[in-house]
């Protein structure tokens, strides 16, 4: 009777994840399709447009770079909201997304940082300015790192999913000093253009390629998130099952 | 540096940064399928799976 | 409570070192930062504050690591988590101890310190009112970090690396209360004021996070 | 006062360890738990004390003093560490636990000298907790039980690293301690000593 | 021996410590610095080589003190010291493995974090060279520590005293030695030839004392 | 091979601990170290083990391999610590130790899979050695004798923790390692279980 309701417990905790996979797999190649061609035309188009006059060729690094820095943005956004599942509703699945997009995340931002750096040095005369906008987003680089190794040095999942849920919510203040230090505090960095309340102010020449980069990085984010979520399932699962073999291994020889 | 250089830094390292972000996930979900199926081979598996009949992946 | 405070002091007294490390780190920091920005006195009166600051606030990292995790490898954690005096006011009595131990050391040799960096009067006295005022703050966050890190056998780097951004608003403030002192036009106060509030905050906040921590960390 | 301990069950990590526990132990009782290595016997120890969290079930204390809900107050845990200091004495071990722990209601603990001397210790308490063997770190231990009263009593291997005539100084702290209508519940391999007790053998879970 | 080598870096990696982790230890102390002592970019560059030097000694002192101590905890200690293999290099095999997970992460990274701190392409390349250079001592002089520490239960305030006074030398003449590069009358060669001599004179003293000390220590 | 001790004290700190200590073992004999606690049965042992300075006397190998001078080289030492760290692999912990003893000359250890086995714990030396309760600590800390050859095995109190089956495995382990000629000293409060051994009553050094 005990043990059948176990099965069941441990049934419904594993329902979803495994329906997760299923899905996973059914989207996983469609996205990737889509997401190379995206990359494709956006490349294509990023490289034949015209460059400005004020900035000459090196505008064209705004098309990785303003994509890579709102995507940064939005995957600590996802980890946020997976932290909230984690703390609210329990959801099993959430820890698992928070733990994956971490490393995504942090591969964003330092995209963010580097192709800014590279389009600062020209643009300003100096790789990099203490100001608000570039300072918080180093600070979202650092707490992505932190969180990853926070992570890794927990052995046990359930252990440090609580933990790191609640240092991703205190961290997701950074998340609107981010977006708005442009505007709170003057900084050498371009305010905000194309996200705006009363609709973009930038060239359609530019906004092109722009858009089609930032859905093209958007849709590889999904992608590498879902295929990494899969990962970690998976990587549970490979625990788990090693200790139950070993529990088994082990009872032969101590079961007298 | 030209601007050109400052232009094709940005993207070798995007291309670089994202191109080793898709090894890495893909190398990771390899290793840990492979050592899934070894469990497999070993005769291990999950109580769940087995009440299910089975995994569809 | 009492009794806890008191063993802990004499630990760190006793084994850790804590007070003298800590200390001589601080001294180690202003000894080196001259070099940088060389023989100019004006130039180091006026990072002089900022400088200590800094120097204190790596200065508590030393053996904030150990704060958990030296009770529970011997077994003493389990206890104190089972007691009912709420485990809250056993980690505020550790931090108690442990700012005691090596913030307060800091605190006291800031002063000659400060002559070392040719600050004024009212300089070295500022910096010693906002350290004195602002140190504990970051003991009670590195409370949390230090309960977070618990179960990690050499947490020692994460958990500066958790600890320092929180305690980035401690030393805003408590740099910018001192060059208030200074500098004429701007206040003392509401920077100090500012300071005392994270201070008194983090006071309540950190214990409970760091007690929650704790006992989630148990196995 | 009666100890109710209803279909318990715990895990570590994702397995369950053991799985619907149940016994009552009344003052004066004493339980020991036997089974072979990994079986569990220091993870309900663990449950028992309130360190691990209990996957389900129920630990009931009834006619407890007013004010304590959980046995973990009103127990006394010796682990497989100590909870000693090496760099201080045995001294000021032994008097930060006894002001530290306070007595719980309806006891109250001896003083240290008599503590060390009832472990048989005597006159060694101004040594350094490091500078002992270990079957003296041990029973150092026990006499921490002493200084402070507990009606509860969770024992994991007391008597690992003791000599005979420890064993037998020890049942004779257990059995006083129960005369006394406290509890004992005990993990152990070897026999303690100690006249009726009910026992718990763990099997561990198996799947 | 390299099986202890890769233990030891094993055992940083894997508990909370690492490469990685030492790296992000450092950006976050150079992050921190800006909000102490202002945006100012050229302060920054002027204090950056020191600011640098000091996390580096930060960093390896963390975690440093525990370097010989958890092996006796678990009593892996004894069986070291009962080997034929001389005591000597197994000190240094722990001391290098130990500066592999640490020290050189640090050197690794410090170009970048030069760029976040302003400086230029001679102070930044003087840094480099000396930081790798230089931490290999203060690892060696932090062993002789950790090794007396070990020996003596209650001597925590000795290995203070002792440790960071050797490495203030190896920090004044590390970032004296970037100063020469940077300004020009002062030569880069004197100072970082002591440095490199400094090193080298701990490489071996370090391993000697530090193995007498924990031959001694056994009980 | 045979060990000689000749008489043998020790001092911790000021006190002389045993004196006069002397015994010989030939290859293939066992010495059982008893006596109460504090008697300084672990000192012995860590005297032999090469940890402490005898205070006078002498330890001498006849037929040794050429090359060792002192016991301890060619000795394992169990003492009451595991020498296993709690963050690695059981099976990392044992290659370590492998790889790092060495073999003595004169015999080789078995493989770490083999090992686990022989202590009764096949297939779990993937997990962390945290992660085990102290009696599989306890036999893991056993293979480590076995992955690595030496000739002599100094044991401190080597079954605390162990459950009544691995008692009788360990017995087997010091057996077999006899037949093989090898020699065994151990300190223990319990019967053992060896056959045939010489005991050394330790009193403590009586002033
Ligand atoms: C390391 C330095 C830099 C960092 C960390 C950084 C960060 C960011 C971030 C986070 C955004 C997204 C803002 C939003 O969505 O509101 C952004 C957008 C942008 N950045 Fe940067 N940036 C850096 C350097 C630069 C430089 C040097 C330039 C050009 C001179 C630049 C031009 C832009 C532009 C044009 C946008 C788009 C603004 C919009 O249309 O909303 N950035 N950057
Ligand atoms: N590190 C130390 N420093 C000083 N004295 C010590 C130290 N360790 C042990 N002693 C003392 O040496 C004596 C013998 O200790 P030892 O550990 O050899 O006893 P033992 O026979 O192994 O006892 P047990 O059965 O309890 O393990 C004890 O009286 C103890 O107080
Ligand atoms: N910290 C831990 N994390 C994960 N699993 C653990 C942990 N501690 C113990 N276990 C597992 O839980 C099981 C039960 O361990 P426990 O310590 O309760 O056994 P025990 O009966 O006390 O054994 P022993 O007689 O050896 O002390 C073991 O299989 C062990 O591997
Ligand atoms: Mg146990
Ligand atoms: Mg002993």
């Amino acid at each position: 009777m005990r043990e059948n309701s176990l099965a069941i417990r441990k049934f419904s905790d594993l329902a979803n994840p495994t329906r997760f996979l299923a899905l996973a797999a059914r989207v996983l190649p469609w996205l990737a399709v889509l997401t190379v061609l995206f990359f494709a035309v956006g490349l294509w188009l990023s490289f034949t447009t015209e460059g400005d006059y004020q900035q000459g060729e090196t505008v064209r690094i705004m098309y990785v770079h303003v994509p890579a820095a709102w995507l940064s943005m939005m995957c600590y956004t996802v980890m946020a909201i997976s932290a909230l599942g984690t703390l609210v509703w329990r959801h099993p699945l959430a820890d698992v997304s928070a733990k994956a997009a971490a490393p995504i995340g942090a591969s964003f931002t330092f995209l963010a940082l580097v192709t800014g750096s590279l389009w600062g040095k020209p643009m300003w005369g100096t790789w990099w300015v203490w100001d608000a906008r570039l300072t918080s987003v180093f600070v979202l680089f650092l707490m992505y790192l932190g969180l990853m190794a926070l992570n890794r040095a927990m052995e046990d999942p359930a252990r440090s999913a609580r933990v790191s849920a609640v240092l991703v919510l205190v961290g997701f203040v950074n998340i609107p000093i981010i977006k708005f230090s442009v505007e709170w505090w003057n900084t050498l960095h371009q305010p905000a253009s194309v996200m705006r309340l009363d609709g973009p102010t930038i060239d359609p020449e530019f906004l092109w390629p722009l858009m089609v980069m930032a859905i093209a990085f958007t849709l590889l984010f999904f992608s590498l998130h879902i295929a990494a979520m899969r990962n970690e399932i998976w990587r549970r699962r490979v625990t788990s099952l090693r200790r139950q073999a070993a529990r088994n291994a082990g009872r032969e020889s101590l079961v007298p | 540096m030209s601007h050109a250089a400052y232009v094709l830094s940005s993207y070798a390292v995007a291309v670089a940064t994202v191109v080793g972000l898709v090894l890495w996930v893909v190398g990771d979900g390899r290793a840990r399928q492979r050592e899934l199926k070894a469990l497999e081979a070993a005769g291990i598996r999950r109580r769940s799976a087995e009440a299910t009949g089975g995994e569809s992946t | 409570m009492i009794a806890l405070f008191f063993r802990d002091l004499k630990l760190s007294v006793r084994a850790g070192g804590g007070a003298m490390i800590g200390v001589l780190f601080f001294m180690t920091i202003v000894a080196v930062i001259p070099f940088g920005v060389g023989p100019d006195l004006n130039l180091l009166a006026r990072i002089g504050p900022a400088i200590l600051w800094i120097g204190a606030l790596l200065a508590s990292l030393l053996g904030l690591d150990r704060l958990f995790q030296a009770e529970r490898e011997d077994g003493s954690l389990d206890l104190l988590l089972m007691q009912e005096t709420p485990l809250l006011l056993t980690v505020f009595v550790k931090c108690a101890a442990h700012w005691a131990a090596t913030g307060l050391p800091l605190v006291v040799a800031s002063p000659f310190l400060g002559l070392f960096m040719n600050m004024d009067e009212v300089a070295i006295g500022a910096t010693v009112v906002t350290l004195l005022a602002g140190t504990p703050a970051i003991t009670f966050i590195g409370a949390v970090g230090a309960a977070v890190a618990v179960a990690l056998p050499r947490g020692g780097l994460l958990v500066s690396i958790l600890v320092l951004p929180l305690a980035v608003p401690v030393l805003i403030f408590g740099v910018s209360a001192v060059y208030a002192a200074i500098q004429d036009p701007a206040p003392f106060l509401p920077p100090f004021m500012i300071l005392m509030a994270i201070t008194l905050f983090f006071a309540v906040i950190g214990p409970v996070a760091a007690a929650a921590a704790l006992r989630h960390s148990a196995d | 006062m009666r100890l109710l301990v209803e279909g318990l069950s715990a895990r570590r990590g994702e397995e369950l360890i053991f799985n619907d526990i149940s016994f009552a132990l009344a003052a004066g009782e004493a339980l020991l738990v036997t089974g072979p290595n990994g079986s569990g016997k220091s993870t309900l120890l663990r449950v028992l004390a309130g360190l691990l969290a209990a996957e389900s079930g129920s630990l009931l204390l009834v006619d407890a003093p007013a004010g304590f809900e959980h046995p973990r107050e009103l127990s006394h845990y010796l682990g497989h560490r100590n909870a000693m200091k090496r760099e201080l004495t045995v001294e000021e071990n032994l008097s930060f636990w006894q002001r530290f722990l306070g007595d719980s209601p309806g006891g109250s603990g001896i003083d240290l000298a008599a503590a060390a001397e009832a472990v048989g210790l005597a006159g060694i308490s101004h040594l350094p907790f490091g500078y002992l063997s270990a079957g003296q770190q041990r029973r150092m231990a026990m006499a921490k039980l002493l200084v402070a009263y507990r009606p509860i009593w969770i024992l994991d291997e007391p008597t690992a690293a003791l000599d005979a005539g420890a064993d037998r100084l020890f049942s004779g702290l257990v059995a006083d301690h129960l005369a006394r209508g406290g509890i004992v519940i005990a993990a152990t391999h070897q026999p303690l000593g100690i006249g009726r007790a009910q026992t718990l053998q763990m099997t561990g879970f198996v799947h």
